[in-house]
């Protein structure tokens, strides 16, 4: 079996994901942001048959399923109809605009590598090309987390984040061990499910769900 | 068949409430009974363990396993646990929730407990992740109960700051997992905590230092350490009080309890030197921000909360301090939970009769539930650590540890803050306790007897205060063992 | 001792009928405290220590520890004689909580406890169990100081108490664990073999952190502010508790740290202790003069005879130093013999305060007068009493002020120069602060129990019922009989010292003869020929112009006024109008607030319509010392609060940073 | 035989107290060019004073009439404790010179009390301003004597006096000129002289002593009076004796005791002279400046005490 090529698409479809994740910050509209994340999440799919093939872990047939099913099909469509019921409106200029941001994600993605060096240097995995953008995409989405006022972008940052770990996870380690990949799946759909019950909450409580307008407890 | 009768009963109890529909008196009773339950099985625990017998372990790939560490935490979990769900709304009493909210009340809270005893007693990291996430998600169910601005604004952002910070020690836990990987291979139970500690002396320091770095922060979101405390006043002061309680009392502990876990793991690859460092600056810079944040403070719930963080960031600098300080941090730890919960409890009493949760609306507590007052005026006296309450003991080992390990300009720090934190708490509590009562607010304890279980805990601080059971001695120091080696 | 103290703790809380409780609380405490004495007495007496050691209790402490040596004793008697007085008397004070003002419970449970707890505090042998003690007796104490916490003004008190006092716990706290230097063990026998083997730096800072933990018990210049605050509060019985014994605790364990445990040390620590003694007794007593609510004039009279205390403390420590022995126990003697006589007659005045409040119902001296002739038995225990605390022949006041004056003038033995200045000075103050003691007890017991009747209150006042005037009885007794026998005592307060830090057996200086005498003989007295004297001749005067048949007839007629006839207490001079003379003597020190607003007719200014005069004075150390540090507290508390500002997006931002900085340092530092 | 001589110093004194203050005003009186009244004139007026009925306010309490009682009982034992003729005396043990002071402040104290008991505006005018004088000026009587005390090495008055018989030299030490300035100023003070206080007037404005025994009449006067006078007679026998103790008996011989009396009479009619110019030479002070001058006789005895600590 072909190491190089492995490497080579490891760190391809890596970049490609972490490339989903920076297309993310550009965009204004939340149609957009869901589509960026489905496609993110495609790859990702695609991404982790490549390493149960390539790395002989056939588990990850399994996840890669469970992931397609749930990153891909169900948790977009539920965020579409979400943004529908809660009327979609775009995305208000967020704190930081769009040029800055990139200039960040960048500035990001250099740090993850800095800080991954160790790493990279500790294994011989042929996917450790990949890691470092894992790393930076773990970034991109704190940082779209922190940085976007509406309640569902959000919500779509942070599952940005977890797409970002998945990643590292399956190139790190080629997937961790099954029974706590699967409690991970459990957490992540409920998370997704409690976090839209809120953004429901919002909407009824505030007539809105900009993350702005909950600032009334303090100190 | 132990870890069954531990687990089981929360479960079970959340299936009741899921479908008995609508709720039922009858349910919250016995939930809270099945809760006694579970006590005993972390109590059998805690025998067993000081009997000296191997930590039992269960499940495939051993995916459970209780010693000493994990068993204190269990009969804390399930001993507040019992007292939150006896002191749960919909026990008879009248109280402001319609049914559909106490069956939601009732399925998350058990789901919550649940989860707790999950994460302390999980061999797993990987599923102790699983779980202390999971707590996340069941109390940000039960915060809102009632649907107002502020209980969905404290909740959205409990949910998301805990989500993000919680995911941030995924990573931690994917980076240790993927060194210990890159090192022996892939085995099935290699995130086993066992596993992971006999390999950690070889594992990359750099790499762990990473990881540390990661797990801290993440864990610390949920164990409020500051600055990642800042949902902590929030949730604390928008949810039920037995929630709260629960929260404040034993959640804050579990996460605690993972970070232990991990720095063990970490101490043994590059020495305790790195995390006892960290744990010592963010435990100071807690106890800083929340002494200060206590000297003006408008809500006495809220007051609560930071003393939470005040204690969060003692055991910290405990756990910071090598094994006398670990010694102290965990017997802090236990007093902190008894006194917090009640604390808690009847706060929600408080609430439920003067109906605010504001300073100034609330004084002539004494007159008015003589009880409630006098007891509340034990857990204050308990919390800011004056004699004759365990926390006195507890601190005063913890600042010995201090001297000991010659950090004494620190632990001057300390005491300072304490001080100011000391005074600022009793200032409000004052304002609380006496003065004539506001107008509207009817006299009278409500029934005497619900007071009952809190004896327990007020009798549990004052033996902690003026002695050191045996038992308890025996499990502390094997916590130490397993701990700070 | 424990098991009466228990019990009348017990009985307060279950007594059924109020008055039975209130008997049962004083039995209780009168029989703890008189078990007490007995105990101190004996281990005075006999010499052998009392031990009790439970290793169940405190096992983190290394065991509840108790040893009782002469020392310890000597302040176990201390409580006793204050206490037995006092419990006596608030059988009979408390009545007036029967109304439910206060919980009669809680008041007599924390009595109760209080004098056990600060009984201990005199037996604890190991850091933890003293400090548990001490903070007990904080704890109870404060709960008695709320007792009337329906006003305002109690609460104030009792949170500036609580608070000044837990400062000092701190200090204390990381006094003991200094000195334990590293070692667990907490143990004062191993304190004291360790002590010789720490660096002098930390000797040094273990002292300064004890002077400061155990002064703001003491309540010495400028920790004294909680005294004035919380002894008007607290229920008479308690303050004449608080201030004659348990300010005691803070010389104890000055006394126990830097003598017994630390062995003494540089001159400069008996200096630092004279010096600040000087300066509490002055500002004491100046603030004193200042006052006219009774109970808060008797609290800086407190601060003014700590500061006595203190100077007979320093200046022996400062003879330790030097080798004088002889010098050095004499300084000490005085000390201790101070603190009991303090004990004694603090105790009088807050009782009789106390009554003169239960009748009047005031505590503002402008308001009292006339009052010898409404309550004759507690104006003579009154009197008593200031004249005992004016330190005025044969009264113990005195005693203890000569041996004080006599120490200070041992100095001459001192070999350094630049020492020997310290004491001349010492003595010129100690002696201004008595005779303005003198003034100042001139104006309490004249402008209170003199003259016509200022109220109504006053006029209607009536005398307190038996027990409360037994309760002073008691006192004064003990006042006249420890100023006219201190040749019993001295000798005894000797032996008390004796192997103390290296102190010498004194029996051959202190003798038991009547007369009191010095080391090498420096001076000589002896108040019980006094004392003899004055009432040979008190008798021997009037019956000399009885014998020589002189005129004793007598006319009651009105004063004279002038020719004015008619006399109004509006005539009679106020305790303000007393004072005004010294106030400008000493305005330098007080710099008081005068405001003078004259408004005249619009026709001419010759006539004036009417005066007002407003005339205020607040201590600097209040503005200078305090208020600063409470406002900083406070603005960095809203600098914190910032950080909770509300905004979701900010708080993430906090994590973002915190990870980010953490993983930088972890990666490359 | 030493009791008895202890007793007739005290007799002496109190015997000899009326007769010095009538010579003061007598000398006075002369130096203002009047006549004025003979020297023993003092004595018929306590004889006067002590035939007729007293007048008590009836605003008073028993305080009042005890309290004539107590101020002469307690300068009479004071008289016992100071060597006026010879030393050492056997009391001279009982009391040093702490005791001689607060005994003298407790008939102050008692005084200003009874000024206090009838309630005028005059008497506690009177026993305030008496006791800010009193609060100053006791203490530095004490300090000034215990300049002395270090030189003599006791406290103890009759052995202070043995000693600067034993080396005079000590007499005209600094710190002993010192004191004497300031044991002066206190005397003047304390006995109720100008330029603190004007024994003579009757505007009781100015009055400080006189206003405080304003309501006393009859044998309670004629006590005060006295004690008054014996008060004056202790400090001229102080300031005689401790500073130029020449003359004073130490053995009992008859020529010895002789040679001191005379020595004591001829010190005394000197001080009383100096008095006497000065009282004659300077006005009263206002109230408010006389703390002032209390102060600088204050600072005199400080110095003076400090002086002897050092140079000792």
């Amino acid at each position: 079996m072909n190491v190089a090529l492995f490497s080579q698409l490891t760190t391809l479809g890596s970049s490609v994901v972490l490339l989903f994740g920076i297309v993310l910050l550009c965009r204004r509209s939340l149609h957009a942001y869901i589509e960026a994340f489905r496609w993110q999440s495609l790859v990702l799919t695609a991404l982790l048959v490549v390493v149960g093939q390539f790395g002989d872990a056939p588990e990850l047939y399994v996840v890669a399923v469970v992931f397609f099913a749930l990153k891909v099909v169900f948790i977009p469509r539920y965020l579409e109809r979400l943004a529908k019921r809660v009327g979609a409106e775009p995305e208000s200029e967020p704190y930081v605009n769009i040029t800055s941001s990139l200039v960040i994600a960048a500035l990001l993605v250099l740090l993850a590598y800095a800080v991954m060096r160790p790493l990279v240097l500790a294994s011989q995995l042929p996917t450790r090309g990949g890691l470092p953008l894992a790393m930076g995409l773990i970034f991109v989405g704190l940082f779209i987390v922190i940085t976007r006022k509406k309640a569902l972008t959000q919500v779509v940052g942070f599952l940005v984040l977890e797409n970002g770990i998945a990643l590292m996870a399956v190139l790190g380690t080629f997937g961790i061990p099954l029974i706590v990949e699967l409690g991970v799946f459990l957490d992540v759909m409920m998370g997704f499910l409690v976090m839209q019950v809120f953004v429901y909450h919002i909407h009824g409580t505030f007539e809105s769900i900009d993350v702005e307008q909950l600032n009334q407890l303090r100190h | 068949m132990n870890f069954i009768l531990l687990l089981f009963p929360s479960l079970l109890s959340a299936l009741l409430a899921t479908l008995v529909r609508p709720y039922r008196v009858i349910i919250g009773w016995a939930n809270a009974g099945l809760s006694l339950v579970s006590l005993g099985a972390a109590l059998a625990f805690a025998v067993t363990i000081l009997a000296g017998s191997e930590a039992p372990t269960f499940g495939p790939s051993e995916l459970l396993r209780a010693d000493s560490l994990s068993a204190l935490l269990m009969v804390c979990v399930a001993a507040v646990a019992t007292l939150a769900l006896f002191f749960s709304p919909g026990l008879g009493r009248e109280n402001q929730y319609d049914v559909a909210q106490l069956r939601r009340y009732h399925v998350f809270v058990n789901l919550f407990i649940f989860a707790m005893l999950l994460a302390v007693s999980a061999n797993n990291v990987g599923i102790m992740w699983v779980a202390v996430e999971a707590t996340t998600i069941f109390s940000a169910m039960v915060i809102p109960l009632a649907l107002t601005k502020a209980s969905v604004e404290a909740s959205w952002k409990y949910i998301l700051i805990s989500s993000v910070g919680i995911t941030l020690a995924f990573v931690g836990t994917v980076l240790a997992y993927f060194d210990f990987v890159a090192l022996s291979g892939r085995t099935d139970n290699a995130l086993n905590w066992p596993v992971l500690l006999s390999a950690a002396p070889r594992l990359h320091p750099e790499v762990m230092r990473l990881a540390f770095v990661f797990l801290l922060v993440g864990f610390g979101t949920k164990a409020g350490i500051a600055p990642m405390h800042t949902w902590l006043p929030d949730a604390h002061s928008e949810a039920p009080s037995p929630l709260s309680a629960m929260m404040s009392g034993v959640l804050l502990a579990v996460a605690l309890y993972a970070i232990t876990r991990w720095k063990v793991v970490v101490d043994a690859a590059l020495g305790p030197a790195f995390s006892n460092q960290l744990l010592l600056l963010l435990g100071l810079f807690s106890v800083l921000v929340a002494a200060f944040s206590l000297v003006i403070q408008r809500n006495y719930k809220r007051m609560l909360a930071y003393s939470s963080i005040e204690h969060t960031g003692l055991i910290c600098i405990g756990l910071g301090l090598g094994p006398l300080g670990v010694f102290a941090a965990f017997l802090h730890l236990v007093c902190h939970t008894a006194a917090k919960s009640m604390l808690f409890l009847l706060s929600g009493e408080v609430l439920h009769r003067y109906r605010s949760t504001e300073l100034e609306r609330v004084s002539g507590l004494l007159k008015v539930m003589p009880w409630t007052g006098a007891l509340f005026m034990g857990g204050v006296l308990a919390i800011v650590g004056l004699p004759p309450f365990g926390l006195f003991i507890s601190e005063f080992a913890l600042i010995r540890a201090g001297f000991a390990t010659g950090r004494p300009g620190l632990m001057a720090a300390v005491l300072a803050l304490l001080a100011v934190g000391f005074v600022a708490l009793l200032r409000h509590s004052n304002r609380m306790l006496y003065g004539a009562p506001p107008q509207g607010v009817t006299m009278g304890e409500g029934s005497r007897w619900r007071m009952a279980p809190l004896f327990v805990s007020v009798s549990v601080l004052v033996v902690l205060g003026l002695t050191l059971p045996a038992p308890l001695e025996a499990l502390l120091n094997q916590v130490v063992k397993v701990v700070a080696k | 001792m424990f098991i009466a103290y228990g019990l009348g703790a017990l009985a307060a809380l279950v007594s059924a009928r109020k008055s039975l409780g209130r008997g049962l609380v004083a039995l209780g405490a009168i029989a703890g405290a008189g078990a007490g004495l007995a105990l101190g007495a004996t281990v005075i007496v006999t010499g052998v220590p009392f031990t009790l050691f439970v290793p169940e209790l405190l096992p983190l402490g290394g065991g509840l520890a108790l040893r009782l040596d002469s020392l310890g004793a000597f302040f176990l008697v201390v409580i006793g004689v204050g206490a037995i007085p006092a419990a006596l008397y608030g059988a009979g004070y408390t009545a007036v909580y029967e109304d439910g003002r206060a919980s009669l419970r809680l008041l007599g449970m924390m009595f109760n406890l209080f004098l056990l707890t600060m009984s201990l505090v005199t037996l604890a042998d190991n850091v933890l169990t003293f400090l548990l003690m001490w903070e007990g007796m904080s704890l109870t104490s404060f709960f008695l100081v709320m007792t009337e916490a329906g006003e305002e003004r109690t609460r104030n008190a009792g949170l500036w108490y609580i608070g000044m006092t837990h400062a000092g716990l701190v200090m204390l706290l990381a006094a003991f664990l200094l000195l334990t230097g590293g070692t667990g063990s907490g143990a004062f026998a191993d304190l004291r073999s360790i002590a010789p083997s720490l660096t002098p730096a930390v000797r040094d800072i273990v002292f300064l952190l004890a002077f400061l933990g155990f002064g703001s018990k003491a309540g010495i210049v400028p920790l004294h502010v909680w005294l004035p605050r919380a002894h008007p509060a607290a229920p008479s019985h308690v303050s004449a508790l608080m201030s004659g014994v348990m300010i005691k605790m803070g010389v104890y364990g000055l006394l126990r740290l830097t003598l017994d445990l630390l062995g003494g040390g540089p001159a400069w620590w008996g200096g630092l202790v004279l010096a600040v003694g000087v300066v509490s007794a002055l500002l004491g007593v100046l603030y004193a003069l200042m006052e006219h609510d009774l109970k808060r004039l008797l609290a800086f009279h407190s601060v003014e005879n700590i500061g006595i205390i203190l100077i007979g403390i320093g200046a022996g420590l400062m003879f330790h130093r030097y080798g004088l022995m002889p010098l050095a126990a004499l300084g000490f003697i005085g000390g201790l013999y101070h603190v009991l006589n303090h004990a004694t007659f603090k105790g009088l005045l807050f009782l009789g305060a106390g009554s003169v409040l239960h009748a009047t119902h005031t505590c503002n001296m402008e308001e009292m007068g006339g009052l010898i002739k409404r309550m004759p038995w507690t104006a003579l225990f009154f009197l008593i009493g200031a004249a005992a605390i004016s330190a005025l022949p044969p009264l113990n006041g005195f005693a203890s002020e000569w041996l004080v004056f006599q120490s200070l003038l041992g100095g001459v033995n001192i070999p350094v120069p630049e020492v020997v200045v310290v004491m001349p000075v010492a003595v010129g103050l100690l002696a201004l602060t008595s005779g303005l003691a003198a003034a100042c007890f001139v104006k309490a017991f004249g402008i209170t129990f003199l003259a016509l009747p200022r109220s109504s209150e006053a006029a209607h006042a009536h005398e307190s019922p038996f027990s409360m005037q037994c309760g002073m009885g008691l006192l004064a007794v003990a006042c006249i009989g420890l100023g006219v026998a201190p040749f019993a005592v001295v000798p005894v307060l000797g032996g008390i010292l004796a192997g103390l830090g290296g102190l010498p057996d004194t029996r051959a200086e202190f003798t038991y003869s009547v007369f009191l005498q010095t080391p090498g003989v420096f001076g000589q007295m002896s108040p019980t020929l006094l004392a003899l004297g004055l009432l040979f001749l008190l008798g021997v005067v009037p019956s000399v112009m009885w014998l020589l048949r002189l005129n004793y007839r007598r006319r009651l007629s009105d004063s004279w006024g002038c020719g004015r006839v008619g006399q109004t207490a509006r005539m009679e001079y106020t305790a303000t109008a007393f004072a005004e003379p010294l106030k400008r003597v000493f305005a330098e020190i007080y710099r008081p607030m005068r405001e003078l607003t004259v408004d005249f007719h619009p026709g001419s200014k010759y006539f004036v319509q009417s005066i007002e005069y407003r005339s205020e004075i607040t201590p600097w150390f209040d503005q200078s010392l305090y208020r600063p540090f409470l406002e900083s507290a406070t603005f960095v508390a809203q600098q914190v609060r910032r950080l909770q500002a509300g905004s979701l997006h900010l708080y993430l931002l906090y994590i973002a940073v915190v990870l980010t900085l953490l993983l930088v340092v972890a990666r490359w530092f | 035989m030493e009791y008895v001589l202890e007793v007739s110093q005290a007799v002496f004194a109190l015997a000899l107290a009326p007769l010095v203050v009538g010579f003061v005003r007598w000398l006075k009186a002369r130096m203002q060019n009047r006549r004025g009244a003979p020297p023993w004139q003092p004595y018929f007026e306590l004889v006067k004073l002590f035939g007729k009925e007293v007048v008590v306010s009836q605003q008073a309490s028993w305080l009042f009439r005890c309290v004539p009682y107590i101020v002469f009982a307690s300068t009479l034992t004071v008289t016992f404790l100071v060597p006026f003729f010879f030393v050492p005396g056997p009391l001279d043990r009982v009391g040093d010179l702490l005791a001689v002071v607060y005994l003298l402040l407790l008939g102050t104290f008692f005084l200003a009390l009874a000024g206090l008991d009838p309630g005028t505006a005059f008497g506690g005018m009177g026993s305030s301003r008496e006791m800010t004088v009193a609060a100053i000026a006791e203490p530095t009587i004490a300090v000034a004597i215990f300049s002395l005390a270090l030189g003599a090495g006791s406290t103890n008055l009759g052995r202070i006096v043995t000693q600067a018989l034993g080396n005079p030299a000590t007499a005209i030490s600094p710190g002993h000129l010192l004191a004497f300035a300031a044991l002066f100023i206190v005397a003047l003070a304390e006995t109720g002289r100008l330029p603190v206080d004007n024994p003579a007037t009757h505007l009781e404005l100015t009055m400080i002593h006189e206003a405080m025994i304003l309501e006393y009449s009859g044998r309670y006067l004629a006590l005060i009076e006295w004690a008054a006078a014996l008060k004056f007679m202790i400090f001229l026998a102080l300031l005689a004796n401790l500073f130029v103790p020449w003359g004073v008996a130490t053995d009992i011989t008859p020529v010895a005791l002789a040679v001191a009396l005379i020595a004591l009479l001829l010190k005394l009619g000197l001080l009383s002279l100096l008095i006497a110019i000065i009282e004659t030479r300077v006005a009263k002070l206002r109230l408010f400046r006389v703390p002032e001058l209390l102060g600088v006789s204050f600072v005199l005895a400080l110095l003076a005490v400090t002086s002897s600590f050092l140079l000792r």
